[in-house]
């Protein structure tokens, strides 16, 4: 499996950590109720066809990345920096 | 038909041309009381002990492909009894007593064979925590021994001792872990199941579930709509699926696992074994061959199948471990597809439409619990009340902080 | 025997080799089994149920019968395929799987029994009395099951992996893979031509004709001789492609050292991982047998096999060779044979329209509907019409027709399309992007079809790289495969569909029978396509048989799932690099050598190794050094090494505000020059990790992790920073291996550390401050994880070994020296330290008593879910220390004196145990539920694994100097 | 107080075996230079006076002996020489956080082929570049410094592994060639 990181281009899977789905990037503002932290941290749309996903390049160059990614084929139409994401 | 030693021998002296089928293949009825959804070995065993245990028989399991055909046709078909948290501890403890009674009520050899688990640990800390599991385990009334490394070699000469990354300080043995052949355990429930009355409805995939202000009506399926007064979802990983039929989001991410099998060997392996410091489990099958896994892809799938890094990780966690296998071929490789929660255990529970039920959330621990989760979810759906057992399997108790987080690693679906 | 003028052996070159305790000779070239063939030798193998004897079958990777062990000097390998194992001067190997010997196998009894061992049948029994199945049945089981042995001694061959990449992978090297290869190579396009036979050419080797007008044979060469002189071309012979992974990954194993004698550092195999943008199937096709009565005899062969045995090896398996064959294809292996001088007895041919026109009776419209011979064929029995023929034969060659060698394509859960006028499956397109089958691969059977398609996949290849090439294709064969389908012979005996695992067409029907329709349920309960060749040579005709006993096509009933590896690969080849150390990286600290130098045992503590005591002499156990150095901290001046600790260097004018964010407590208000403990948690409210942060100057501060979670903590903030704040002035680095630092502590601790500071500084608690040692710029903390007055001092690296024997040579003199990690934790536990044995990762603030480090007037991660309900109440387990004046346990449980001691009476778990010297008690560490409200109380301390059962005291965790007047001394 | 001795993760070791050499090496101070939001400017103003600049993803530059190598999202390592003030990045001292190795010879691709899931050889990893990717399971930066020469970093703490990595793959290596029939 490969992924091409925007920075240090097309790498073995091997190099990079995967943490789980785009939500962990939407955090419930503070004093927000606690459904929606339950939201955050667990509830999953965890589909058979195209998400996003959060993956780490553990040993490249230690950026977070947003994937959007076929979970039957295996497919990756995109990844972007999860510090230069759109908003 | 009961099968018996002698009625092998006798159906054997005319040509075999006596044995009948071990299920029947009906169409589907218009109505039933029960609908399980998922014909792998927690629906299956559901609706057996439906009908065994609560005289609940018209009962039907609509199974998309063929029974057996996810994850109980493909595991490492290891059984325990080790888990150490309030919650987990009972169920697998009675899930074990299941197993031990297994043949004789299915009338079926699932070839149940307790020679032994053994959990390696590397380090003081590695040892306490076993320890901890260990008591936990007793204080159940299951069984567990702390061996030393000599009373680890003593079981397993063939580990390597002396030049190994991580030393062996020890293991916890846990006598009554073992293993039995996956498949048999599916079709002696289906047989049993079929035995009792419930139609086992084969190539019949769920499309949606029927609702009527908030009360579950019955299914669609592709051979047509078929009413039930309770529904009960069981289908592992596609669980985030059929619950979004009904409106449901789940606390699931679907994972793949991978597992490996060689070619067949005289037996070199007796026992269960875990290695405490890479991710690598293995037993020898009673036809030889040596069947092993490690952890998942970590990545959301659902192509059943895995990629190399997870492999060459397992194969080299072998290597370190018990180097001797190292001339043993991989003959399979295969992925199963995991419903990982984000504390690494089950749900057995209602949901928020009546008469709909949830059993998922099995991570890669479902094979162990087939017994009792049919069990708890038999006795769920029939009283209306969860199994003593079964009873923190609550959907809710991630909202609520309630967890049962047996590896400590916190709410990352894929850490358990 | 062997045949003169034939084979591409080497006659020059004799080569001496073992099988069963018998010496015999081949040739270099020769694979054992056509060594085997050649001096005449038919019975190799005994099957897996029955134990029936067993005979090549096959020339290729996809041989069930011919499994043998090849015995090193220090080894063996089991399972070997004798037809891909080559020979090699003092080869030794042995058959496998037999009771006594290989004639004499007294498991045969067991084909005897086959009417009670049909499919399935051990569900069926084994089940009364219940302690008989593991204690009687499974045991004579597991013993008769396995085929060959491991020596159960550590595998000590050299193996390695690699990576390699390409423009175009082709896989296979017949005409239509080096037809590809060709064109993409004089494209200059990248190329690797895997190959897994020692010889390249595939069919073409065996089958003759003519290409360009060119005998096939020297075409192959002069292709070769071309590709060999590209350099952007790769050859790649002994390597089989195992498996299609995503995104144009592959695995191969390439058989390095199995040919030869081992040799130091040459490696038995290599695993590698190729990249490829495009790759081409051209693996051919794999011939069918046909299931008749006994068709699993040692002599009936492949006919293919019996051509190649012929034309790559010179050698012929009988005197009087019978040909069973469906195709106008096979009947060339009669010609040749004929024409090599061997007798051909008959050819009999199922078509009724075949032409019987050859030098030798042809029995058209004739099946085959027996054989006798027990070790070894002797004779068949063909019926053609009503007519019984008894033919008197040594050798039957026979073909069903071809399988394309679909696999690969088949690796990504793609199912295969059924061809009716083949009568095979092919791939399915597309089914692993960037993969196209050719060739026999793709059910072009004819040498024209094959280079005509590998040709048209190079020419894609080419184009898609954006290159531009022209090359011709040379004209060749292209005869049409006329096949009249047959699958099976109607007969009432067995009839042999899986050679290896002993499945008959009967036990299909059985599975039929007993509502196992399904091919995967026939499959799992035949074991049809679970032996070792997984169903190369019987998964299609075992399910033509099963589509018949259900009444349905073969397109409907479909095929099983296609796994990798293509073929079988050792653990030892993808665990390459794993055995010993290698499994995992060494980290070492620049104190390890002087640790090692004073005889301390070093353990592993994660990556890294650290000391666990050091004994002096005289000290037998690794208390007894432990107590002194506990003693040695708390009366003079101890030195232990704490670089293992992850250091994060965090600068900019967000930095704080960063630290508030990930830390519970906060850091924004740190002046410089100061140090603060915090709390992390996970986003889930639990505890992630602790250390004390520094402040260094108004925009620079350097966090401390523990040894276990700094990978974990760095990634952590790397999530933080970018996902919520990745605009902040704050950037950060870690500087783990850049310092090396030591703690100083106990009473004298100050003097021994002013004794090194060029110029003395007074430091208070939780201080820090630039210094100079030794003319080193250094950074003095004044933290203590032991409770006395302590302080850790950090310099480069580089100086790191030069400061650890220095302080500790001055120590000494001081009364103290250097303490291990056993010691370190008794300190620790004595002053109710935490360490992750405490927070295990299911603990929260709340139950570790430090609910008020969550500061009120900010967010920080992990604040709000820590306050859901289930992480609050009495009933949660808090942290306590425990007293005892017996020996106490780690991982034992707590129970209320007097109380029944089950899992609803349980109250808690002990995680840190230590003898304290200092307080003269065992002292522990634990969790009892409601445990701050129970200070004082006695509760009962239970370990079953270790036999204690200690009534405890309940205490407040800090038993040492709890006011921490030593600490501001 | 006596002069702290400084030692090197390796103390200078060399080995050739067949084509390939192996050698620890002194790259100088390291610095850690990481561009703070909007600092880009500044920071080359300061780079200017070595007469560097922030180098471009997978690359590194070098002028008069100093090295300004690319490691992340705007940043980067300067070796080989002392860094100059820059006050919108955060600077912080590497030196004594790796170690160095170079493997150079004809055979030097294939030996790091054993262990790097990356294309290595000339056209897909020209001289002048600078990876972060893996050698087995350590990170490290590798610098393409020759048509057959590369710089590897590694962590100073795991040096010994490095080294005993390659060094295998060099004798399997020599030893392949040395049967080639």
């Amino acid at each position: 499996m490969r992924l091409t990181c925007p920075l240090c281009g097309e790498r073995d899977r091997r190099e990079f950590y995967y943490c789980g789905a785009e939500d962990y990037l939407h955090r419930p503002a503070e004093g927000a109720p606690l459904a929606e932290w339950d939201n955050y941290l667990h509830l999953r749309d965890n589909p058979a066809g195209v998400t996003k996903d959060l993956w780490y390049h553990e040993a490249g160059c230690s950026q977070w990345l947003m994937v959007t990614r076929n979970t039957v084929t295996h497919e990756i139409s995109a990844v972007e920096l999860v510090a230069e994401r759109k908003a | 038909m009961r099968y018996s030693g002698l009625k092998v021998i006798t159906e054997g002296l005319f040509g075999n041309k006596g044995w009948t089928p071990a299920w029947r293949d009906p169409a589907p009825k218009a109505e039933y009381d029960v609908i399980i959804i998922g014909g792998g070995g927690h629906g299956l065993s559901t609706a057996y002990y439906l009908a065994k245990n609560h005289g609940i028989t018209n009962v039907a399991v609509l199974e998309k492909g063929y029974l057996g055909s996810g994850n109980i046709g493909r595991n490492t078909t290891i059984v325990r009894a080790n888990y150490f948290l309030p919650g987990n501890s009972e169920f697998y403890s009675h899930s074990m007593k299941l197993w031990e009674g297994l043949e004789a009520d299915l009338n079926y050899n699932v070839m149940h064979s307790q020679r032994g688990l053994i959990n390696l640990f590397h380090s003081d800390g590695q040892r306490d925590a076993f320890v901890r599991r260990g008591n936990a385990m007793i204080n159940q009334g299951d069984d567990a021994i702390l061996l030393d490394r000599d009373g680890v070699r003593e079981h397993l000469p063939y580990l390597d001792f002396d030049n190994t990354r991580f030393p062996i300080y020890g293991g916890l043995l846990h006598p009554r872990g073992g293993s039995a052949r996956h498949d048999a355990v599916a079709w002696g429930y289906a047989r049993g199941a079929d035995q009792r009355g419930v139609d086992l409805i084969q190539n019949c995939e769920v499309t949606g579930i029927d609702i009527e202000n908030g009360v579950v009506r019955g299914v669609q399926t592709t051979r047509g709509a078929i009413r039930a007064k309770k529904v009960g979802i069981v289908v592992a990983g596609r669980s985030s699926q059929v619950a979004a039929m009904a409106g449901m989001r789940l606390p699931i991410e679907s994972h793949i696992l991978q597992a490996f099998v060689t070619e067949g060997l005289k037996p070199v392996i007796n026992h269960v074994i875990s290695f405490g410091m890479g991710h690598f489990y293995i037993s020898q099958s009673d036809k030889g061959g040596l069947v092993f896994g490690g952890d998942l892809d970590f990545y959301a799938s659902y192509a059943a199948r895995g990629n190399l890094p997870m492999v060459e990780h397992v194969m080299e966690a072998g290597m370190t471990l018990m180097p001797m296998i190292g001339r043993a071929k991989v003959l399979r490789s295969w992925g199963g597809i995991m419903d990982m929660s984000p504390d690494g255990s089950p749900v057995i529970d209602k949901t928020h439409v009546d008469g709909l039920f949830i059993d998922c959330g099995w991570n890669y621990g479902g094979f162990k619990a087939v017994p009792a989760s049919g069990w708890c979810m038999a006795h769920l759906m029939a009283t209306g009340e969860p199994h003593e057992v079964a009873r923190k399997f609550r959907l809710d108790r991630f909202a609520t902080g309630h967890l049962l987080d047996e590896e400590g690693t916190g709410s990352q679906h894929n850490l358990h | 025997m062997r045949v003169d003028g034939k084979g591409l052996i080497d006659r020059t070159k004799p080569v001496r080799f073992r099988f069963d305790g018998k010496d015999y000779a081949g040739y270099k070239g020769d694979t054992l089994a056509s060594a085997l063939l050649a001096n005449d030798v038919r019975l190799v193998g005994r099957s897996f149920k029955y134990h029936r004897p067993r005979g090549v079958l096959t020339a290729g990777s996809e041989e069930p019968n011919a499994l043998v062990e090849v015995v090193g000097p220090s080894n063996q390998t089991p399972n070997v395929r004798a037809t891909m194992q080559e020979v090699f001067e003092g080869l030794v190997a042995q058959s496998q799987n037999r009771l006594g010997s290989l004639r004499f196998d007294l498991m045969a009894v067991n084909d005897y029994l086959s009417p009670f061992l049909s499919a399935g049948f051990y569900y069926k029994t084994f089940m009364w009395p219940r302690a008989f199945w593991e204690g009687l049945y499974e045991p004579l089981i597991r013993r008769a099951a396995g085929l060959g042995s491991l020596s159960g001694k550590h595998d000590e061959g050299t193996y390695e992996k690699a990576f390699a990449f390409c423009d175009v992978l082709v896989i296979g090297s017949g005409p239509a893979g080096l037809m590809a290869a060709l064109t993409a190579g004089r494209a200059g396009a990248d190329v690797i031509l895997c190959e897994e036979s020692h010889v390249l050419g595939g069919r073409l080797l065996s089958d003759g004709g003519t290409i360009g007008g060119q005998p096939a044979g020297e075409w192959v060469a002069s292709v070769l001789a071309e590709l060999q002189a590209l350099p952007n071309v790769r050859i790649m012979a002994r390597t089989t492609v195992t498996g299609a992974y995503d995104h144009g990954t592959y695995g191969a194993l390439e058989r390095v050292g199995l040919h030869k004698p081992a040799r130091p550092n040459l490696p038995r195999e290599c695993f590698w991982r190729i990249v490829a943008k495009h790759a081409v199937l051209a693996a051919g096709a794999l011939e069918r047998p046909v299931a008749f009565e006994n068709n699993d005899r040692p002599g009936i062969m492949m006919a293919s096999a019996v051509r190649t045995y012929l034309n790559r090896y010179g050698v012929v398996p009988g005197k009087r060779v019978t040909l069973f064959a469906n195709t106008d294809q096979a009947r060339g292996v009669a010609r040749e044979l004929m024409a090599a001088g061997v007798t051909m007895a008959a050819i009999i041919d199922p078509r009724p329209d075949a032409s019987a026109v050859e030098d030798c009776p042809v029995h058209v419209g004739a099946e085959v509907v027996g054989s006798r011979g027990r070790l070894g064929l002797s004779g068949i029995q063909v019926r053609k019409g009503s007519e019984i023929i008894e033919i008197e034969t040594d050798c039957l060659a026979m073909s069903g027709g071809w399988n394309p060698t679909i696999h690969l394509t088949c690796h990504m859960n793609g199912r295969p399309r059924w061809s009716e006028d083949l009568a095979a499956f092919v791939p399915m397109e597309g089914a692993v992007p960037g993969l196209v089958a050719v060739g026999a691969a793709n059910g072009s059977f004819s040498t024209h079809g094959a280079l005509a398609t590998g040709h048209a996949a190079g020419m894609k290849a080419v184009e898609a790289l954006g290159r531009k090439v022209s090359v011709p294709v040379p004209e060749a064969e292209d005869m049409p495969y006329r096949l009249k389908a047959l699958w099976a012979v109607e007969g009432k005996g067995r009839a042999w569909l899986d050679f290896a695992n002993d499945v008959t067409t009967k036990d299909v029907k059985l599975a039929a029978q007993e509502g196992f329709r399904s091919v995967e349920h026939m499959k799992r309960y035949t074991t049809q396509g679970m032996a070792p060749d997984q169903g190369k040579n019987s998964n299609v005709a075992a399910l033509a048989v099963l589509a018949d006993a259900t009444g349905r096509g073969i397109a409907e009933t479909g095929v099983t799932t296609f796994r990798p590896p293509y073929t079988p690969v050792s653990i030892a080849a993808m665990g390459a690099g794993g055995r010993a150390e290698g499994f995992a990286p060494q980290r070492f600290l620049t104190s390890d050598q002087a640790s090692r130098d004073r005889g301390a045992p070093m353990i592993e503590a994660g990556l890294w190794y650290r000391p666990s005591y050091f004994p002096k002499p005289g000290e037998t156990t690794w208390r007894e050094a432990c107590d002194r150095e506990v003693n040695m901290v708390r009366q003079a001046v101890g030195v232990a090494d704490v670089s293992t600790l992850g250091k994060i260097d965090i600068q900019g004018r967000d930095a704080g505000k960063f630290l508030d964010f990930v830390y519970t407590n906060t850091f924004s208000t740190l002046p410089v020059g100061r140090v603060r403990y915090g709390l992390m948690l996970r986003e889930d409210g639990l505890v992630l990790d602790d250390g004390t942060s520094a402040r260094l100057g108004e925009n620079h501060y350097l966090m401390t992790t523990t040894t276990a979670a700094a990978g974990l903590v760095m990634r952590h903030l790397d999530f933080v920073h970018q996902a919520f704040c990745a605009d902040w002035q704050v950037r950060f680095i870690s500087v783990t291996e850049s310092w090396a630092q030591f703690a100083v502590a106990g009473p004298k601790a100050r003097g021994l550390v002013n004794s090194f500071l060029e110029t003395p500084v007074e430091l208070p608690f939780m201080g820090v401050a630039p210094v100079r040692i030794g003319g080193v710029d250094g950074r003095l903390f004044r933290i203590s994880f032991s409770g006395e007055e302590g302080y850790e001092l950090a310099v480069p690296t580089r100086y790191g070994e030069a400061l650890f024997r220095d302080l500790v040579a001055r120590a000494e003199t001081m009364g103290g020296g250097p303490y291990g990690m056993e010691a370190l934790n008794v300190l620790r536990i004595e002053k109710g330290f935490i360490t992750h044995a405490e927070i295990h990762g299911r603990v929260t603030a709340h139950d570790i008593g430090m609910e008020k480090m969550v500061s009120a007037k900010k967010d920080c991660i992990g604040k709000a879910a820590a306050t859901r309900p289930g992480m609050w109440g009495p009933e949660r387990e808090q942290l306590v220390g425990l007293k005892a004046s017996a020996p106490i346990s780690a991982g034992a449980h707590l129970f209320v004196p007097g109380a029944e001691v089950h899992r609803e009476t349980d109250q808690g778990y002990v995680t840190s145990i230590c003898w304290s010297p200092t307080v003269g008690a065992w002292l522990g560490l634990g969790f009892l539920k409601d445990g701050r409200a129970r200070l004082g109380e006695k509760v009962r301390l239970v370990d079953h694994l270790r036999g204690l059962d200690v009534i405890c005291e309940v205490c407040h965790p800090v038993f040492h100097d709890p006011d921490g007047e030593k600490l501001r001394a | 107080m006596p002069e702290l001795i400084a030692k090197s993760a390796l103390e200078g070791r060399e080995l050739t075996v067949g084509t390939v050499t192996l050698a620890e090496v002194d790259v100088g101070p390291i610095t850690s230079i990481a561009v703070f939001p909007g600092g880009a400017k500044a920071v080359a103003k300061g780079l200017k006076a070595l007469g560097l600049a922030m180098p471009e993803p997978n690359s590194f530059t070098e002028k008069k002996g100093a090295r300004i190598v690319w490691t992340g999202r705007e940043q980067a390592f300067l070796l080989g020489a002392d860094c100059p003030a820059l006050e919108s990045a955060a600077v912080t001292d590497q030196s004594d956080g790796w170690a160095v190795l170079s493997v150079s010879g004809a055979g030097a691709v294939d030996v790091l082929a054993r262990w790097v899931p990356l294309d290595l050889r000339l056209g897909a990893c020209p001289v002048g570049g600078a990876v972060r990717t893996q050698l087995n399971h350590m990170n490290v930066v590798i610098l393409r410094t020759g048509d057959h020469a590369f710089e590897i970093m590694v962590f100073r703490s795991m040096a010994r592994t490095a080294w005993h990595e390659v060094e295998s793959a060099m004798h399997m290596l020599a030893a392949r060639s040395a049967t080639k029939i």
